[in-house]
C-alpha cells in the first residue's frame, strides 16, 4: 500500500505521457498532432517536477522560517524545456499552415494519396 | 491535502487527455489542450515549481493555445476519419508506458527529502546560491547563473523558432494599406478596454522582469506578457495597426539583440579574465558582479522572447488575414 | 585568450555569428560573414583537436561553476575528432551553397537560410562538446530547430511534408532523451556526465537507470536514423535544398551517433551497457539489417538523392556496427567512418546539388550523358561513389577495412562477411548512376548545350572533398592516430575521478 | 478578533466556491448558448469578488494585499468584457436567444 | 641496361610503376594530336621496358630490392618488394605493352574507333598498376592494385559504348569487383588477423599453428576471391569482356589482367600459404579438381563458339586453369610450370588475339565460319595464328611445350594421374578448337556459293599490326630454344624449382 501511495504520482504521469504519445501518432490531422506532441512534452514536464518536490518543502525562494525547500534544479530544467516545447510546436503550426496551403488538406492521408512522397 | 489536490488534478488531466484522443473538434481539442496546460500548472504550484507554473500558464496554456487557434482559423476545425488501424500505435504505446511504469518501480518515494536527487547537487543551489549570488529565488540563480550556458542555448532556440517561422510564413509588410476586415472594430467595449488594460499589463511584464530575482518571474515570463499585451492589442485593433507601433523588422533586430546581449555578458566576463559567463568577473565584488549579470541576461532574455513570441504572433496572423482577404 | 577558451569557441563563435549574420541582412554580407566564422571555428576546432591530443582531457567550466554545480564543456580526441569533420564540412558546405542555394532558394530568405545554418552548425558544436546532459537537450533542440527549417526552405512542397515528419520524429525523439535524462537525473541526482557515470555505479535504483538507458538509447536512435527509426530521414534528404542535404548527411546524423557513443561509454560504462544489458547484440542486429534493407533500397530508387539518403542510412549501420562489437578497434572502425562517412556522403550530395543546379532534377533519368557534359561533376561524383563502395585509396576502404579487422578480432567472421557483402549492394546502386552519367546518351528532347559546369565555387568545395576522400584514403595517420586515442580513451576512461578535470586542463 | 477574520474569510470563500461551482453547472444545465454565457459570467464576477476578499483577509497586511486587489481588478474588468465579446460575436454570427427562436417557430407555425 | 645504373634500385619500382602513370597524363596532355600522342606511348613503352630490364638484372645478379611508400595502417604499409615471379611477369607485361602499342596503333587508326585519347591513357594506367601489382611486398598493396586495375579496364571494356559493351562492362566490373570485395577483401584481412602480416614471405606466413579448417576456408576464398583467374563458375566476365576493342583483349585479356590474377594466385599460393602448408588443407584437392573441370569444360565450350574471339576467351579461361592447377598441385615443378605458363601462354594467346583483330580489320569478319580461305589473302596474319595455336596446344617448337611439360611432369610427381589425363585431354581439345582455323583458312576452298565479302578488298591488315602480330609469333619460337633466361629466373623462387624436390 505504501508502494502505491508513494508511487502513484509517477504511474498517473506515465499515462499522461502515453495519452500524449498515443495522439501524436495516431493523429491523423496534423494540428491534432502536434496538440498531442505538446500534450506528451507537459506530462514530461510533470515527471521532473514531481521529482524535484519534497514532501513539507515549499518553493525554492529564500522565506523567513522556511528550511525545507523543493529541489530547484528540475524547475529550472523545466522552465527551459517548456519554451523549447512553445518553439517547437510554432515551427510546427508554421509548417501546417503551409502545407495547407500547398496541398489543400491538413490530413495526413488526403496529402499521402497527392503526392507519391517517400 | 496537498496530495489529495495533486491527485484530483492528475485526474482532471488524465480525463483531459482522454478526451482530446476521441474529439474529432479540433477547436475543442485545442481548448482542452489549453485547459490541460492549465491544470498542468496548478500542479506546478502544488508542487512547490511556481516559476514554472508561471510559466507553463503563460506559454503552454497561452501562447501555444493562441497560435493552435491561429492554426485552425486558416486549416479548418474537423479532423476527418483516418483509415488506419490503431493496432500498432497501441502496441507501441503499450510498450513504452510499460517500460516507464517498469523503470518507476525502483523509484525513491514521491516527495521523500532523503531521495538522492536532493542529496547530491541540489543542496549547493538551496544552501550557498543565497551567498554566492545573493538573490533569495534560487531558481533564477540556478538559471541565469549555475545553468546560464543552458538558458543561453534556450535564448538561442526561441531565436531558431523565430527564423524557422519568417523562412516559412514570411512577415506582414509594414506600412501597407489596412485590410477593411482586420481588428474588431464593432467591438467598442472590447476596445475600450483592451485600451484600458493594455498598459497594466506591460508594467505588469516590467514588473515580472526585474522583480524575478526576488520572486517567481524572470525574462521568460515578462518576454510572454509583454508580447501578450501587444497581441491584443493586434486583435483588437488589428494587425496593421499593431505592425504600425511594432514593425516585424524591428522585432527582428530586437531577437537578435536579446541574444547578443545575452552573450555579450558572457564574452565581456572572458574579457575580463574569467570564463564565458562568469559574472563573477563582473564587478570587483563577486556578488555584486553576479546581480550585473543576472540583470542583464534576464534583460537579453525578456527582449528575445518578447520580440520573438510578437513577431511569430505576426506572421500567423498575417497569414489569417490573407486568407479573410481572398 | 584564445588558448583558455578554445574549448567554448566553436560553439559561442555560430551562436553569436547567428543573430549578427540576422542583422546583416543582404544576403551576400551574411554568406560572407557566415563562411568566414565556419573557418574560423573550424580553425580552432583543429586547435583544440591537436591540444586534446596532446593533453588529454579539456574541461571547461562555463561561468566559472565547477561540475557538477555548473555546466561544463568536456573536450576529448573524440568529440574533437567529430568537430573538425563538422566545421569543415560547415565550412565547405557553405562556401558550396552561395551558388546553389540562390538557384533553389527565393532571395528573401536567404538570409534566414545562413543564419540557419550557423544556427545549426552552433547546436552541432553544443551538443559534441557539452558534458551536461540536459544542455545536450537543448543544443539538440537549437540544432533540430535550425535544421527543420533548411529542410523546408525547398521550393518542392513535399519538403514541407518532410520537414513535418522530420519535426514530430525529432520531437519525440528528444523527449524521449529528456524522459531518459529525468530519470537518470532522478536516481543520481547529477546532470553532468562524468558524475553521472559515477554515480550510476552506487545508485541502488538499477530498474530506473535501465530505463532511462533505454529511453535515451531510442531518442538517440531516432535522431541518428538508426533503422527502424529511419523513415524521417530518406524525404527529408530528398526534398531538402541540396545544400542542406550535403550538410545533415555528412554531419547531423554523425553527431547523433557520437551522442550514442558518448552515453554508451563515457554515462553508463561498456560493462553496463553491453554486458549486463546486451545493448550489443541488439545494435549489432539492428545494424545489419539496415545495412541491407535499405542498401536494397538504395537500389530501387529512382530517385539519386533518395538513393543516397538510403545510402547513409546503410552507412549509419556501418558506425553502428562498430560500436556493437564492443571493442577499442570496433569504435575506432566507427570513429573513423563517421569522419570518412562525412567526407564522401558531403561530395555526393554536393555532385547532385550541382546536377540539379543544372539540369533541375536527380532523377536518374537526368543523370544521363553527364559524363561529357559535366566532367568534372562526375569524376566528382565517381570517386565519391568509390569511395562509398570501398575501393582500396579512397576513405571508404580504411572504414571498412577497420571494421572488418574490428568483425575478424572478435572472432565475428559472419558479420566480417556481412560488411563486405553489403559493399557489394553499394556497387549495384552506385554502378546504376555511373552507367546513366557515363553510357547513356541525353535525350533529345532535353537542351543539351545549356548543360555545362557548375560555376567554380560550387566545384572548389566539392573537389576539395574528393581530395580529402584521397588523400585520408592514403594517408591514414591523422584519422586512425585521432581516432585510435579516442577510442581507447573512451574505453579505459569509464572510471575517471571528477576532480582530476581541472589538472588535466 | 483573529478568529472572527478566519470565520468572514471562511464564509466569503465557502460562498465564492459555491457560486463558482453553481456558474458551472450553469454552463452544462442550461439549454443554449447566450443563458451559458451569462451563466458563467454573472456568477464569476461574484465568486470572484467573494473569494478575493476572503483572501484578502487571511492575507498579512503588506504588498500581498496590492496584489490580490490588482486580481480582483483586473478580472472586474476583463471577465465580464470577454462575455460581453463572446455575446455579441455570437449575435454577429447569427445566433438566435431563445426567446428570438421561440417568436421564429410561432411564425413558421403561423402560415401552416 | 646500363642506362640506369646510376639509379637507386629501390627508385627503379618507383619508377617503373611512374612511368606508365606518367605516360597516361602525357597522353592525355598530347591527346590533341594523335601522332605525339602515340609516340609517348611507344616511348613510354620502350623505356618501361628497359626500367624492367635493369630491375632483371640487378635481381638475377642476386640483389635485392624493396621499397616502402607509405603506411596506409599502423604497421601496414604499401610497400614493394622485387622478387623473381614479379620479374618474371613484369618483364612479360613491359614487353608485351611495347608490342601492343604498336599494334593498336594501327587498329585504332584502321578501325576509326572514338576516343582514342581515353583509349591509351587507361591503357598506361592499366599497365601501370600491373607493375605496382609485380612488384608488391603484401597482400595489401596487391589487393589495392588489383582493384586499381579492374577499375581502370573498365573503360576499356565499355570502349564502344554501344548496349553490348555496357552489358559486357557491367558482368565484367560487377563479377571482379563483387569477388574481390566479398571474397578476397575478406580472405585478406582473415589473414591479417590470423597472422599479423601481410607481407609476401618465402614458405608461407601461415603455419601449423594455424587452424587447418579455417586455413582451407582461406583458400577457397582466395581462389575465388581473385576473379581475374576465372576459374568457375566466375569466368563470366570474360567472355564478356571480350566486347573491347582487340588491342584490350590482347594486352588486358591474354597479359595483364588475367595474368595477374593466376599471377596473385600464384603469388599466395607460395608467398602466403607456402607450398608444404597447402598439402595438408583439404580444399587444395577440390580447388584442384574444380580447375580441372575449368579446363574441360571451357574447351568444350570453346567449340562451341563460333565468334573468334569468344572461342579464344573461353581458351583463355581454360588455359587459366592451367596455372591454378599448377599452382594447387603444390609441388615445385607444377609451380613452376605454372610460372612458365605465364609467360608462355603470353606470347602465344597474345598472337592469336592479335591475328582475330587483323582479321576483323582487314576483312570485318568475326564469325570463324566466315573465316574459310582467308589464309590465302592474309597470309602472314594466319601463319602467325597457326603459330600461337601449336604454343597454346603445347607442341613443339613452340613455347608453350615447356610449361606443359613441367606441369605435366609436376602431376606426375604429385601422383594426380587425373590431372596428368586432363592436360592431355585438354591439349587435343585445344588442337580440336583451334588448328581448324589456320587449316581451313590455307587449305579450304571456298565453295562458290554465297560470298560473304568480296575478296578483292581483303589485304593484309595494316603495317603496324602485322610487325606486332610477326613479333610476338616469333616469340613464340624463341622461347622454344631459348628458355634458359626465364627458367633460370623460376628457379630463383624459392620454393619453385624445375629440377624437382629431389
Amino acid at each position: 500500500m505504501n508502494f502505491i501511495l508513494d508511487h502513484y504520482n509517477y504511474w498517473i504521469v506515465v499515462f499522461l505521457m502515453m495519452t500524449g504519445f498515443y495522439i501524436v501518432i495516431t493523429a491523423n490531422n496534423l494540428v491534432k498532432k502536434i496538440v498531442g506532441l505538446n500534450v506528451f512534452q507537459t506530462s514530461v514536464f510533470i515527471l521532473y517536477i514531481s521529482e524535484a518536490k519534497v514532501s513539507g518543502g515549499t518553493a525554492p525562494i529564500v522565506t523567513e522560517g522556511a528550511t525545507l525547500y523543493s529541489n530547484p534544479l528540475p524547475h529550472v530544467l523545466i522552465l527551459t524545456a517548456i519554451v523549447v516545447g512553445v518553439a517547437v510546436t510554432a515551427v510546427g503550426l508554421a509548417l501546417i499552415v503551409r502545407i495547407k496551403r500547398a496541398y489543400g488538406t491538413v490530413e495526413e492521408n488526403e496529402f499521402k494519396k497527392m503526392d507519391d512522397a517517400i | 491535502m496537498s496530495d489529495f489536490i495533486d491527485l484530483v488534478l492528475l485526474a482532471m488531466l488524465a480525463l483531459t487527455g482522454l478526451r482530446i484522443i476521441f474529439l474529432k473538434d479540433l477547436f475543442a481539442v485545442v481548448m482542452l489542450f489549453g485547459i490541460y496546460s492549465f491544470l498542468t500548472a496548478l500542479i506546478f504550484i502544488n508542487l512547490d515549481a511556481v516559476d514554472v507554473a508561471f510559466t507553463e500558464a503563460a506559454v503552454g496554456a497561452g501562447i501555444s493555445s493562441v497560435l493552435m487557434l491561429g492554426t485552425l482559423a486558416l486549416t479548418g476545425r474537423e479532423e476527418k476519419e483516418s483509415s488506419h488501424s490503431s493496432i500498432l500505435p497501441l502496441i507501441v504505446v503499450f510498450i513504452t508506458g510499460a517500460a516507464l511504469i517498469y523503470g518507476t518501480l525502483d523509484m525513491e518515494p514521491f516527495g521523500n527529502p532523503d531521495n538522492p536527487i536532493h542529496k547530491h547537487v541540489a543542496p549547493r543551489y538551496i544552501e550557498d546560491s543565497p551567498k554566492e549570488i545573493g538573490l533569495p529565488n534560487m531558481v533564477t540563480s540556478v538559471l541565469a547563473s549555475y545553468r546560464g550556458f543552458d538558458t543561453l542555448g534556450e535564448v538561442v532556440v526561441v531565436f531558431a523558432a523565430l527564423i524557422a517561422v519568417l523562412s516559412l510564413l514570411g512577415v506582414p509588410k509594414e506600412g501597407q494599406e489596412k485590410a477593411p476586415a482586420s481588428g474588431l472594430k464593432s467591438h467598442q467595449v472590447l476596445r475600450v478596454v483592451a485600451k484600458l488594460i493594455i498598459s497594466p499589463i506591460i508594467l505588469f511584464a516590467l514588473y515580472v522582469q526585474f522583480h524575478g530575482d526576488f520572486g517567481p518571474g524572470g525574462g521568460f515570463q515578462a518576454g510572454v506578457i509583454a508580447a501578450a499585451a501587444l497581441i491584443l492589442y493586434a486583435l483588437v485593433f488589428g494587425l496593421p495597426n499593431a505592425v504600425a507601433v511594432i514593425g516585424p523588422r524591428f522585432l527582428k533586430f530586437m531577437a537578435a539583440a536579446g541574444v547578443l546581449l545575452y552573450a555579450s555578458v558572457g564574452f565581456f566576463s572572458m574579457y575580463k579574465g574569467g570564463n564565458f559567463l562568469d559574472y563573477n568577473k563582473l564587478a570587483a565584488d563577486p556578488v555584486a558582479g553576479q546581480h550585473y549579470g543576472i540583470l542583464i541576461i534576464e534583460l537579453g532574455v525578456g527582449i528575445t522572447v518578447f520580440a520573438v513570441m510578437l513577431n511569430i504572433y505576426y506572421a500567423f496572423g498575417n497569414q489569417v488575414e490573407r486568407s479573410n482577404i481572398q | 585568450m584564445l588558448e583558455q577558451h578554445l574549448a567554448a569557441l566553436p560553439i559561442l563563435l555560430p551562436l553569436i555569428a547567428a543573430p549578427i549574420a540576422l542583422i546583416l541582412g543582404r544576403s551576400s554580407f551574411s554568406w560572407a560573414f557566415a563562411t568566414l566564422i565556419s573557418a574560423c571555428a573550424c580553425l580552432f576546432a583543429w586547435q583544440l583537436l591537436d591540444l586534446a591530443l596532446a593533453n588529454g582531457v579539456i574541461s571547461y567550466e562555463v561561468g566559472g561553476w565547477p561540475p557538477p554545480w555548473g555546466i561544463e564543456l568536456r573536450v576529448d580526441a573524440a568529440n574533437a575528432f567529430v568537430l573538425l569533420a563538422v566545421s569543415a564540412l560547415s565550412t565547405l558546405v557553405l562556401l558550396y551553397s552561395k551558388d546553389s542555394i540562390e538557384k533553389e532558394i527565393e532571395a528573401s530568405k536567404h538570409t534566414l537560410y545562413y543564419t540557419a545554418h550557423l544556427l545549426c552548425f552552433a547546436g552541432l558544436s553544443g551538443i559534441l562538446l557539452t558534458g551536461d546532459a540536459f544542455n545536450l537537450f537543448v543544443f539538440l533542440e537549437i540544432s533540430s530547430l535550425a535544421t527543420y527549417t533548411m529542410v523546408s526552405l525547398a521550393s518542392d512542397r513535399r519538403s514541407l511534408i518532410a520537414a513535418f515528419r522530420y519535426l514530430v520524429m525529432g520531437t519525440i525523439g528528444a523527449t524521449f532523451i529528456l524522459i531518459g535524462v529525468g530519470l537518470l537525473y532522478m536516481s543520481t541526482g547529477t546532470l553532468n556526465m562524468l558524475d553521472l557515470a559515477n554515480r550510476i555505479d552506487i545508485a541502488e535504483s538499477g530498474r530506473t537507470i535501465n530505463t532511462g538507458l533505454a529511453f535515451i538509447m531510442v531518442g538517440v536512435s531516432i535522431k541518428l536514423a538508426l533503422f527502424p527509426l529511419h523513415m524521417w530521414l530518406p524525404s527529408a534528404y530528398t526534398y531538402a535544398p541540396s545544400a542542406v542535404t550535403a550538410f545533415l548527411a555528412s554531419t547531423a546524423t554523425k553527431v547523433a551517433v557520437y551522442v550514442m557513443i558518448r552515453f554508451i561509454f563515457t554515462v553508463f560504462g561498456v560493462d553496463h551497457v553491453f554486458g549486463s544489458m546486451g545493448m550489443d547484440l541488439i545494435l549489432m542486429a539492428l545494424a545489419i539489417v539496415a545495412i541491407f534493407k535499405c542498401s536494397y533500397k538504395a537500389t530501387v530508387q529512382s530517385d539519386v538523392k533518395t538513393v543516397l539518403a538510403y545510402s547513409s542510412v546503410a552507412q549509419i549501420g556501418y558506425m553502428i556496427l562498430g560500436i556493437s562489437l564492443v571493442s577499442a578497434t570496433g569504435l575506432m572502425a566507427g570513429l573513423i567512418h563517421i569522419f570518412n562517412h562525412a567526407l564522401m556522403k558531403g561530395a555526393l550530395f554536393m555532385a547532385v546539388g550541382a546536377v540539379f543546379y543544372r539540369v533541375g532534377s536527380v532523377d536518374i533519368t537526368a543523370f544521363r550523358g553527364l559524363g561529357k557534359q559535366m566532367p568534372l561533376t562526375m569524376a566528382a561524383f565517381t570517386i565519391a561513389g568509390l569511395s562509398i563502395i570501398g575501393v582500396p585509396l579512397t576513405v571508404g576502404f580504411v572504414s571498412k577495412w577497420y571494421l572488418v579487422t574490428a568483425a575478424l578480432e572478435q572472432n565475428q567472421w559472419i558479420v566480417a562477411a556481412l560488411v563486405l557483402g553489403g559493399s557489394l549492394l553499394a556497387v549495384i546502386y552506385i554502378g546504376r548512376i555511373l552507367e546513366a552519367a557515363y553510357f547513356q546518351e541525353r535525350p533529345d528532347s532535353q537542351n543539351t548545350t545549356e548543360i555545362k559546369e557548375v560555376p567554380w565555387l560550387m566545384l572548389a568545395p566539392m573537389w576539395a572533398l574528393v581530395l580529402a576522400n584521397i588523400y585520408f584514403g592514403v594517408d591514414t595517420s591523422l584519422t586512425t592516430e585521432a581516432a585510435s586515442s579516442a577510442a581507447e580513451w573512451l574505453f579505459q576512461n569509464n572510471e575517471m575521478p571528477l576532480g582530476n578535470q581541472a589538472e588535466a586542463k | 478578533m483573529l478568529l472572527l477574520l478566519d470565520i468572514i474569510s471562511g464564509i466569503l470563500l465557502v460562498t465564492g466556491v459555491f457560486f463558482g461551482l453553481s456558474g458551472a453547472v450553469g454552463v452544462f444545465k442550461l439549454p443554449n448558448f447566450f443563458t451559458r454565457v451569462h451563466a458563467a459570467s454573472v456568477t464569476d464576477s461574484i465568486a470572484v469578488i467573494l473569494i478575493v476578499s476572503g483572501l484578502v483577509l487571511q492575507t498579512p497586511l503588506g504588498i500581498n494585499i496590492a496584489k490580490l486587489l490588482f486580481i480582483l481588478v483586473f478580472l472586474l474588468i476583463t471577465s465580464p468584457t470577454a462575455s460581453h465579446a463572446l455575446a455579441k460575436s455570437a449575435r454577429h454570427g447569427g445566433l438566435l436567444t431563445m426567446s428570438e427562436l421561440e417568436k421564429g417557430d410561432q411564425e413558421e407555425k403561423a402560415p401552416k | 641496361m646500363n642506362l640506369w645504373q646510376g639509379i637507386e634500385p629501390s627508385q627503379l619500382i618507383s619508377l617503373s610503376i611512374l612511368l606508365p602513370f606518367v605516360g597516361a597524363l602525357l597522353v592525355i596532355a598530347t591527346g590533341k594530336s594523335p601522332n605525339l600522342r602515340e609516340a609517348v606511348t611507344l616511348i613510354t613503352a620502350i623505356v618501361l621496358f628497359t626500367v624492367v630490364l635493369a630491375i632483371y638484372d640487378y635481381i638475377s645478379q642476386g640483389g635485392e630490392i624493396g621499397l616502402e611508400l607509405i603506411e596506409l595502417f599502423p604497421g601496414l604499409s604499401i610497400s614493394f618488394e622485387v622478387e623473381p615471379l614479379g620479374v618474371l611477369f613484369a618483364l612479360v607485361a613491359s614487353f608485351l605493352w611495347i608490342v601492343t602499342s604498336v599494334y593498336a596503333i594501327g587498329y585504332m587508326r584502321g578501325h576509326n574507333e572514338l576516343n582514342q585519347t581515353r583509349f591509351f591513357c587507361c591503357f598506361a594506367l592499366a599497365i601501370s598498376s600491373v607493375m605496382a601489382i609485380c612488384f608488391s611486398g603484401n597482400l595489401l598493396t596487391l589487393f589495392i592494385f588489383y582493384e586499381v586495375l579492374t577499375l581502370s579496364t573498365y573503360p576499356l571494356v565499355t570502349h564502344a559504348g554501344n548496349d553490348a559493351a555496357k552489358k559486357g562492362g557491367r558482368i565484367y566490373l560487377g563479377i571482379l569487383l563483387s569477388t574481390s570485395i566479398a571474397f578476397l577483401l575478406f580472405a585478406v584481412m582473415a589473414t591479417y588477423s590470423l597472422t599479423g602480416t601481410l607481407d609476401f614471405r618465402a614458405g608461407g606466413i601461415f603455419d601449423d599453428s594455424h587452424n587447418k579448417i579455417v586455413l582451407s576456408v582461406l583458400l577457397v576464398l582466395f581462389c575465388y576471391g581473385i576473379g581475374k583467374a576465372a576459374i568457375m563458375p566466375f569466368h563470366r566476365w570474360l567472355p564478356a569482356a571480350m566486347v573491347a576493342p582487340t588491342p584490350v583483349s590482347a594486352l588486358l585479356h591474354a597479359v595483364a589482367v588475367v595474368k595477374a590474377g593466376v599471377f596473385s594466385i600464384l603469388k599466395v599460393m607460395i608467398y602466403i600459404f607456402g607450398l608444404d602448408e597447402l598439402k595438408d588443407l583439404a580444399t587444395t584437392d577440390i580447388m584442384l579438381y574444380i580447375g580441372v573441370a575449368t579446363i574441360l569444360l571451357s574447351s568444350c565450350i570453346a567449340m562451341t563458339k563460333d565468334n573468334l574471339k569468344a572461342r579464344l576467351a573461353y581458351s583463355t579461361v581454360s588455359q587459366l586453369s592451367y596455372i591454378v592447377v599448377g599452382a594447387l598441385l603444390a609441388s615445385s615443378i607444377a609451380s613452376a610450370g605454372a610460372a612458365l605458363h605465364i609467360a608462355t601462354h603470353a606470347v602465344g594467346k597474345i598472337t592469336l588475339f592479335f591475328c582475330a583483330g587483323a582479321i576483323m580489320v582487314a576483312s570485318h569478319k568475326k564469325n570463324i565460319s566466315e573465316m574459310v580461305g582467308l589464309g590465302r589473302q592474309m597470309p602472314i596474319t594466319m601463319a602467325a595464328f597457326a603459330i600461337g595455336a601449336i604454343s597454346i596446344i603445347g607442341l613443339p617448337p613452340m613455347a608453350g611445350t615447356w610449361s606443359k611439360w613441367y606441369l605435366t611432369i609436376g602431376a606426375l610427381e604429385a601422383d594426380k594421374l587425373i590431372v596428368v589425363a586432363a592436360l592431355m585431354i585438354s591439349s587435343l581439345l585445344n588442337i580440336a578448337y583451334l588448328l581448324p582455323i589456320p587449316v581451313k583458312a590455307f587449305f579450304n576452298t571456298t565453295t562458290g556459293e554465297a560470298e560473304p565479302w568480296s575478296w578483292s578488298e581483303t589485304r593484309e591488315a595494316p603495317l603496324p599490326m602485322l610487325i606486332a602480330l610477326s613479333v610476338t609469333s616469333l616469340c613464340c619460337l624463341v622461347l622454344f630454344f631459348y628458355p634458359q633466361p626465364l627458367i633460370d629466373l623460376v628457379n630463383m623462387i624459392p620454393g619453385v624449382s624445375t629440377q624437382g624436390e629431389g
